[in-house]
């Protein structure tokens, strides 16, 4: 009777499974990542087609080649290779050398991730721990910027105007940019940092996706409008206002893109709020305090590293147990 | 100047050198802690210097955690394998040698060519995991094949071979019972490496069940039983079992064994050996 | 007790020897040392007051500064060590000026830790002779990424605007101060 | 017995420093030295050589003192004497040699902490004859110096474009400045650890087979 | 009208419209029965027939004389073919009641105790409970006697029906309430007698109204209330259905009754209503036979013992390529291997699924989304639980509350890397035990 | 206000592990587990505030006062081996819990060259008396911080797939160089 029966599938409950899946995730990511690359194409020229390409090649031959190398499941078609290209770019200037991009695509991969073990284990975001590899080693290059719309035809590096980015503006001479040429993008910057209308039309959507965790960016906005705005209040001339504070720099890209990298954000609710106020201190005493004309990226590497002790802290309180009635 | 600076220095440092080995004198006789005579020991032998590399708070620490057992004595890396031999001496590693060598067997017979398997089994690759929903193979005493015991073994002494099967090297097995352990259908056991012959075979299913699903499995056709008079050998609950304290090696059961799923085993290396001496 | 004794012998015998060890060795190498730091002092005074024959260290309450003279013994100049704050730490230098303090007549960075090769570019040569000649009134400025066109600024290290700032801060901040003195 | 032993491995204690016994790579001790002074190969050198004057001296001396010590005071003894030989070399430096001393900055002090001499000291020249210690402190303070020169060479060669202050990459090589900086420091010295284990346990195999 | 929660759970699809409008049919009896011995939580039963033996519909077959069991009894009058070890839902072979269906009609029923709860003793009726072989049977199979008499010290004050049903595909509950409503509230005041609370909930999800309707209109009659609580899994689960209707939560380790509640499945209640009022024990349920794999979904009342083969033919036959065939709901239900399994007294449904490429997907990393985080009803950390796990760092598990885990699957469902978590856990738990027994 | 800089600086800009390379032994070999490395740091932090005291008043009472700086390394040296030492004896003998707590981890700090670094560079800044006891617990807080950040990411690590060469001490140098690029965001705070 059982004879004729073909071979059932054996596996453990549930049998259910949502159809979210890390590749539709990160696809969704990458897909919502394309405004911003678009205008960003279309404001600095087509040298930043160039960078991108680039970026996308090594970041997944480097990929492949470390995964085939360490006999792992071929992880590729996760795309989250693909993510960490894209943002890598989007953070650097428009004119950073094409040897740099290949080489902080290298160390974005293989020291932001593959050496903790892949997709899943990695500590920092591998995209900024590339950019924080190319800021140390490529100090000048990484502080050259230029007017975007200008030389937008060329691809050569001579052919832009050089200038500064708002934030070193701010630092270095006292000038507060318009918020609402920050707001969309008319401005000096990263390739992919300048619009903070449309990185936040993808967050958005992200967000309403649940694909990323709103609490975070939600609660560094508020920490650097609210610390941002006391230090307005007590000095306007030495101190930007706080809408300056948010729509200039990499907070944007970092705050809706970065700090919200699921694998280096904590997991519990507490937690991303605690991550998100810390990463909002440390932008505004790294901008009005420190060294850097921009903290965002170092604010939300230093939170990475903390993000195994902040878990900790914010357990969850286990159903049935302390506290509970 | 020079004679000055010279005077100088000696006295002062003869001062320092003083005062605190005045301290460290009085400390040592004021505030002296007793301790486990071993820890003492081991602590004399290791080098002192605190390091920090073992993962400990600095030598007494790497010492008392050697006299509880729970680090190797090879644990300290300054001190290299002089520190550990002097540090297992100390511990006095006599361990008890066992009269017969204890060896891990695997009790079935039933590989990829044998077992029919029914049903797909999806989810994690270990043995403890798919024991859960029972693994793909249709018969539910048999090796599960994922190679638990193989992950378990401290001592490499056991690999997968084409078929399936965990297969044990003898020479490098220890008898210390941790592929026992990590099988989630005792397929593992431990042997003494007096006894040569064994049964195969866990499945208790009756005949005709084990015929269907696995060709060598124990069939409980009794022949075994017939062959063998000393009575070391029986079929309980389907399944034949050697009782070794009636017969070591009761080599007439496995004659007419169908399935030869009694045989005789492997022998133990350098075991023959012994057993002439004694 | 016996034991104890010993410890304290053997532990006071050491430190002595190695005090007498020590001041021995020391007593050899001293005038060596001596020698070198008087060099390379030396060296960096020569260095940003060009043309002289001679210097005398002066102390005016927490200011230390070489009086710079030439073979006739005309002062013709100074040379002020100053130290600040830069990106990552301390900065030490010497500034020569001209005797009436309006010129600066070099600068050499004596220790720093910046940033090698971006704020650490301080102690290249190029950086250090922008400063021959420039005034000092009102004050010492810079600039980034384009030529100076006044004669009080200096250009900026690519890069490094703030080890660069810290220089010249540095410097007019031990200027003004210095002018109080004399 | 003891004495045919001592002959036969003296050379295996001189070699054993250089890999199996690394003192960087596989005791991991004088981290701190190894990537504080590691920005150009000559720093390295110089900082090897102190280490094995230092090493080789105290070992010295410990050897031939080291019954008449009391143990409980055998760590401030060992240190005075570890001390002593690094003022040496601190004063020697800072008479014929002033921009290495500075290069070196309070590195060279931070030898008197560093394991490697008093691990040394303490694990073999209290228990063995002299010259098997200066052997096996010879030995292990060379296998120091190597590592700090390899480690010292390719931060040069990647942060600098030089070796030993001469170029070697060419101009169209954009020094990584990253390297010269704490960052590169860790990553190269833990690269270069991964690299020892893996050749290690390719070794390992390859005997196995 | 408030909509009573908790915290955590997910949404999965419900795919209740395959089953949910077929009343419940009685199913044919099979020519064989197979009527294992171990259908409830605790000691297993012994047969106390033997083979050739005529047995009649309603006798004892199996019982033992420890506490924590409940007798098995014969679902149909026959003749005891054979008594041996056999495939059991639980993926063990366990011994079993083989019996050929005979002809005659004769029950073995027990006395009657009458249908007034005012009237009846309560000492009476939770020995009758015990006699009926009644277990839970929302799929836990606990003793329902045991679970009826509580320790002294632990006050009891509120009793629970649990209408929810939350289980995606499941119908049966629902069913019940709708066509068996009286028995299922007879029976809710019985038990509410045996443990003397004034207090009676039905617990039903919003998504099913007419069951609402029906039983509030009955209740008006009868006494009892009815509250909705919100659809969501794993609202059927006690722990949670007590947190969202009372507020209480079960301590880590405890029991409902720690906080003074018991939960009882309505399919239970229907079972001691039919035991007290008509001395019948349980030998038939409602079985919901659903899924995209067979013919025609629908509810059917069955005898225990009864093959999924022959309830799969009665709902149409299979459909497709079947990959999957579970017992119980998608989120909880157990996979089987073979169609000759029988239905016991926790088997709720017989889930169907077409094969899928989905099924035969491996698991990736953790990539730390904390989507089960969110979903976790008992606000564990299944990821890091599962990666834990995985490591096989047992005791580790342990401090992370891997024993607090109710094996929901919500973390499972959630998970974009797909990683077996309910697996690792449920791996992990055996271990522990496994560890606990060898150190004793 | 100086004072604040030198500790902002000791504790992020110029953190005593990370930029300096200074007690790289322990921390390394303690930072495993969260609870151990909470209490090396602060044993380290008592230590270094300890020594950062007794060697400032050494070093002017004694060493510049008899102009004999060249017996400043051995006897800073000797002096902060006899305190650990007489330290730990101490607190053994009078409190359990101190000890388990902090004592056992004291022999560790010896040899550790962040005690003797911050002796050196103390001398070499010449601060002041309260400069130096300020730097000694900006820089032990500034090793607690690193050693407690490693200790959380490597007890995450426990668990990650890391491959088999860089387990252990190559991937903890690893994470540090990465710890220190993040750190270097704080590079400037004090050139305010």
């Amino acid at each position: 009777m059982g004879e004729e029966a073909q071979a059932l599938i054996l596996s453990t409950s549930p049998h259910a499974k949502s159809t979210d899946s890390v590749r539709k995730i990160m696809g969704i990511v990458n897909l919502m990542l394309l405004p911003a690359v678009a205008f960003s194409i279309y404001q600095f020229g087509l040298y930043v087609l160039a960078m991108y390409a680039v970026s996308i090649a090594t970041c997944l031959a480097t990929e492949y080649l470390v995964v085939r190398w360490r006999k792992r499941p071929f992880s590729l078609n996760d795309g989250s290779a693909l993510v960490t290209a894209l943002l890598l770019v989007m953070v650097l200037p428009p004119r950073f050398p094409l040897y740099g991009v290949i080489l902080g695509a290298v160390v974005a991969i293989v020291i932001g991730k593959q050496i903790f073990g892949g997709i899943g284990y990695n500590i920092f975001n591998p995209a900024l721990i590339g950019r924080a590899f190319l800021a140390a080693a490529y100090p000048v290059w990484i502080t050259s910027w230029i007017t975007p719309r200008i030389g937008v035809d060329g691809i050569s590096m001579t052919d832009a105007v050089s200038t500064a980015t708002p934030l070193a503006q701010m630092k270095f001479d006292g000038v507060v940019a318009a918020a609402a040429d920050l707001f969309l993008g008319f401005i000096g910057g990263s390739i992919g940092e300048t619009s903070a209308l449309l990185l936040l039309i993808g967050a958005i959507y992200l967000i309403v996706k649940k694909y990323i965790k709103w609490r975070i960016p939600l609660s560094i906005f508020l920490t650097v409008a609210v610390l941002g705005g006391i230090f307005h209040l007590i000095n306007p001339a030495r101190f930007p206002n706080p809408l300056f504070h948010l729509f200039a720099g990499g907070l944007m890209i970092g705050a809706l893109y970065m700090a919200t990298d699921m694998v280096t954000s904590p997991i519990t609710k507490k937690g991303c709020v605690y991550f998100g106020i810390g990463i909002g201190l440390l932008v505004i005493v790294i901008r009005l305090f420190g060294g850097l004309s921009e903290g965002a990226m170092y604010a939300i590497l230093f939170m990475n590293a903390l993000v195994p002790l902040i878990n900790r802290a914010t357990k969850p309180r286990i159903f049935g147990t302390g506290a509970g009635e | 100047m020079g004679i000055a600076v010279l005077i100088i220095s000696v006295a002062s440092m003869g001062g320092i050198g003083l005062i605190l080995s005045l301290i460290l004198v009085v400390a040592d006789k004021k505030l002296a802690v007793k301790e486990d005579p071993r820890v003492e020991r081991a602590l004399a032998a290791l080098p002192g210097i605190n390091c920090g590399a073992c993962g400990f708070a600095g030598c007494s620490g790497f010492a008392a955690a050697v006299a509880e057992g729970k680090i190797s004595v090879s644990g300290c890396r300054p001190g290299g394998q002089e520190v550990a031999a002097q540090l297992a001496q100390i511990l006095g590693g006599e361990e008890a040698e066992a009269e017969t060598p204890k060896k891990a067997r695997v009790f079935c017979s039933g590989g990829l060519k044998e077992a029919v398997r029914d049903k797909v089994y999806v989810g994690v690759r270990t043995c403890e995991a798919a024991h859960i929903v029972g693994g793909d193979k249709a018969c539910l005493y048999s090796c599960i094949g994922y190679g638990d015991c193989v992950d378990a073994c401290p001592f490499d002494a056991m690999y997968m071979d084409e078929n399936g099967l965990p297969v044990v090297i003898l020479e490098k097995c220890t008898g210390c019972g941790e592929c026992v352990k990590a099988c989630p259908r005792n397929i593992m056991g431990l042997t003494d490496a007096d006894e040569t012959i064994h049964v195969y075979c866990r499945s208790q299913d009756k005949g005709p069940v084990v015929r269907k699903i696995c060709s060598a499995g124990c069939i409980a056709c009794k022949l075994c039983e017939k062959d063998d008079d000393t009575g070391a050998v029986m079929v309980v609950d389907n399944l034949a079992v050697i009782d070794y304290s009636v017969h070591k090696d009761p080599l007439k059961a496995i004659e007419r064994c169908p399935t030869k799923v009694i045989r005789v085993s492997e022998p133990v290396p350098g075991f023959e050996k012994e057993k002439a001496r004694n | 007790m016996n034991r104890r004794l010993k410890m304290l012998l053997i532990m006071t015998l050491f430190a002595c020897i190695s005090g007498g060890v020590l001041s021995l060795v020391y007593l050899i190498s001293a005038p060596l040392i001596e020698a070198n730091m008087l060099e390379e002092e030396r060296r960096s005074i020569l260095n940003v007051v060009p043309g002289i024959d001679s210097y005398e260290e002066r102390i005016e309450g927490e200011m230390k500064y070489f009086e710079c003279k030439d073979a006739s013994g005309f002062v013709v100049g100074y040379a002020l060590p100053a130290k600040g704050n830069g990106y990552q730490g301390v900065i030490k230098l010497m500034v020569g000026l001209t005797p009436d303090l309006s010129e600066i007549t070099g600068i050499s960075i004596l220790e720093q830790v910046e940033t090698p090769g971006l704020g650490g570019r301080i102690s290249e040569q190029v950086f250090q002779d922008q400063f021959q000649g420039i005034k000092t009134e009102p004050a010492v400025g810079y600039v980034k990424n384009q030529a100076p066109d006044k004669d009080t600024d200096i250009q900026a290290v690519t890069g490094a605007t703030i080890s660069s700032r810290s220089v010249v801060t540095i410097i007019n901040r031990n200027i003004v101060k210095f002018r109080e003195i004399l | 017995m003891a004495a045919k032993d001592d002959r036969k491995s003296v050379g295996v204690e001189f070699v054993k420093g250089f890999w199996k016994e690394n003192p960087i790579l596989v005791m991991l001790l004088g981290m701190c030295p190894t990537l504080a002074v590691t920005t150009s190969v000559i720093n390295g050198l110089t900082m090897g050589l102190a280490v094995v004057f230092v090493l080789t001296c105290s070992s010295l001396i410990v050897s031939i003192v080291r019954n008449i010590i009391p143990k409980q005071v055998r760590i401030p003894v060992f240190i005075v004497i570890i001390a002593t030989f690094v003022t040496m070399v601190d004063l020697f430096l800072k008479a014929f040699l002033l921009d290495l001393s500075k290069a070196l900055g309070p590195f060279i002090p931070l030898i008197v902490v560093n394991c490697i001499i008093l691990g040394r000291a303490e694990a073999f020249a209290s228990k063995k004859g002299v010259f098997l210690s200066v052997v096996d402190a010879l030995g292990v303070s060379f296998g120091f110096t190597i590592t700090l020169i390899i480690l010292g060479g390719i931060r040069e060669v990647l942060g600098m474009r030089t070796f030993f202050g001469h170029p070697v990459l060419g101009e169209g090589f954009e020094p990584w400045i990253v390297m010269l900086l704490p960052p590169g420091a860790f990553i190269t010295l833990g690269l270069l650890l991964g690299v020892k284990n893996s050749i290690d346990k390719r070794l390992k195999e390859k005997r196995s087979r | 009208m408030k909509l009573f929660s908790f915290k955590g759970g997910v949404h999965p699809p419900e795919m209740k419209e395959l089953a949910e409008d077929s009343p419940i049919r009685k199913a044919e009896i099979p020519k064989n029965l197979t009527v294992p011995l171990v259908q409830h939580i605790g000691v297993p039963c012994k047969a106390t027939v033997e083979v050739g033996q005529q047995v009649r519909e309603g006798q004892v077959i199996g019982e033992t004389q420890a506490f924590v069991t409940a007798p098995v009894h014969a679902p149909v009058s026959g003749k005891v073919k054979k008594i041996e070890n056999v495939l059991h839902p639980l993926g063990i072979k366990a011994p079993a009641v083989l019996l050929e269906v005979g002809e005659g009609e004769e029950k073995e029923y027990m006395e009657p105790l009458g249908d007034d709860p005012a009237k009846l003793d309560s000492k009476q009726m939770l020995e009758r409970v015990q006699q009926a072989g009644i277990v839970g049977m929302g799929g836990a199979t606990f003793p329902a006697h045991v679970k009826f008499a509580p320790p002294k010290e632990k006050k009891i004050d509120t009793f629970i029906i649990n209408g929810c049903e939350c289980e995606p595909y499941l119908t049966a509950d629902y069913r019940v309430m709708i066509e068996w409503g009286d028995d299922v509230l007879l029976g809710a005041q019985m038990i509410s007698k045996i443990l003397g609370v004034e207090r009676t909930i039905v617990g039903i999800e919003e998504n099913k109204p007419e069951a609402i309707e029906n039983l509030r209109q009955l209740t008006g009659n009868v006494g009892g209330e009815v509250q909705v609580v919100e659809t969501k899994y794993p609202q059927g689960a006690e722990k949670m259905l007590i947190k969202a209707l009372l507020g209480r939560e079960v301590p880590s380790g405890g029991l409902p009754m720690d906080v003074g509640v018991v939960v009882s499945n309505v399919g239970t209640a229907v079972a001691v209503c039919e035991a007290v009022r008509d001395g019948k024990p349980l030998i038939e349920r409602v079985v919901t036979v659903t899924g995209n794999g067979v013919g025609k979904p629908g509810n059917f009342l069955a005898r225990i013992g009864t093959s999924v083969q022959s309830l799969v033919d009665q709902a149409g036959g299979t459909v497709g390529t079947v990959g999957k065939l579970i017992m119980g709901g998608p989120m909880m239900g157990l996979a089987q291997s073979s169609f000759d399994t029988p239905v016991i007294k926790g088997t709720s449904g017989i889930l169907i699924m077409q094969e899928q490429g989905e099924m035969h997907e491996t698991h990736l990393p953790c990539i730390k989304c904390s989507f089960c985080v969110q979903a976790c009803p008992v606000y564990l950390i299944p990821s890091r639980l599962s990666i834990i796990a995985e490591a096989q760092n047992w005791k580790k598990a342990e401090e992370f509350g891997v024993n607090d885990c109710i094996e929901c699957g919500c973390c499972n469902y959630v998970c974009p890397s797909k990683r077996p978590i309910v697996q690792f856990i449920k791996t992990t738990k055996m271990k522990l035990r496994k560890l606990k027994a060898m150190e004793k | 206000m100086e004072v604040i800089l030198i500790f902002i600086s000791a504790v992020l800009v110029n953190n005593f592990v990370l930029s300096y390379f200074l007690g790289i032994c322990p921390f390394i070999g303690v930072s495993e587990r969260i609870e151990s490395s909470v209490s090396m740091g602060f044993a380290v932090t008592f230590v270094l505030t300890l020594s950062a005291a007794i060697t400032w008043l050494i070093n002017n009472y004694i060493l510049i006062a008899f102009n004999v700086p060249f017996l400043q390394y051995v006897s800073f040296i000797i002096v902060i081996a006899a305190l650990v030492q007489f330290v730990e004896m101490f607190i053994r003998k009078t409190s359990k819990t101190l000890y388990d707590a902090l004592g056992i981890y004291l022999p560790l700090i010896t040899t550790n060259c962040a005690i003797l670094g911050l002796a050196l560079f103390g001398a070499l800044r010449a601060y002041s008396f309260i400069e130096n006891i300020v730097f000694g617990i900006g820089a032990g807080l500034g090793f607690t911080l690193a050693l407690v950040i490693m200790a959380g990411i490597r007890e995450e690590l426990d668990l990650a797939d890391v491959p088999e060469p860089l387990k252990g001490a190559a991937i903890t140098l690893i994470i540090a160089g990465l710890l220190a690029l993040a750190f270097m965001g704080f590079a400037g705070l004090i050139s305010v």
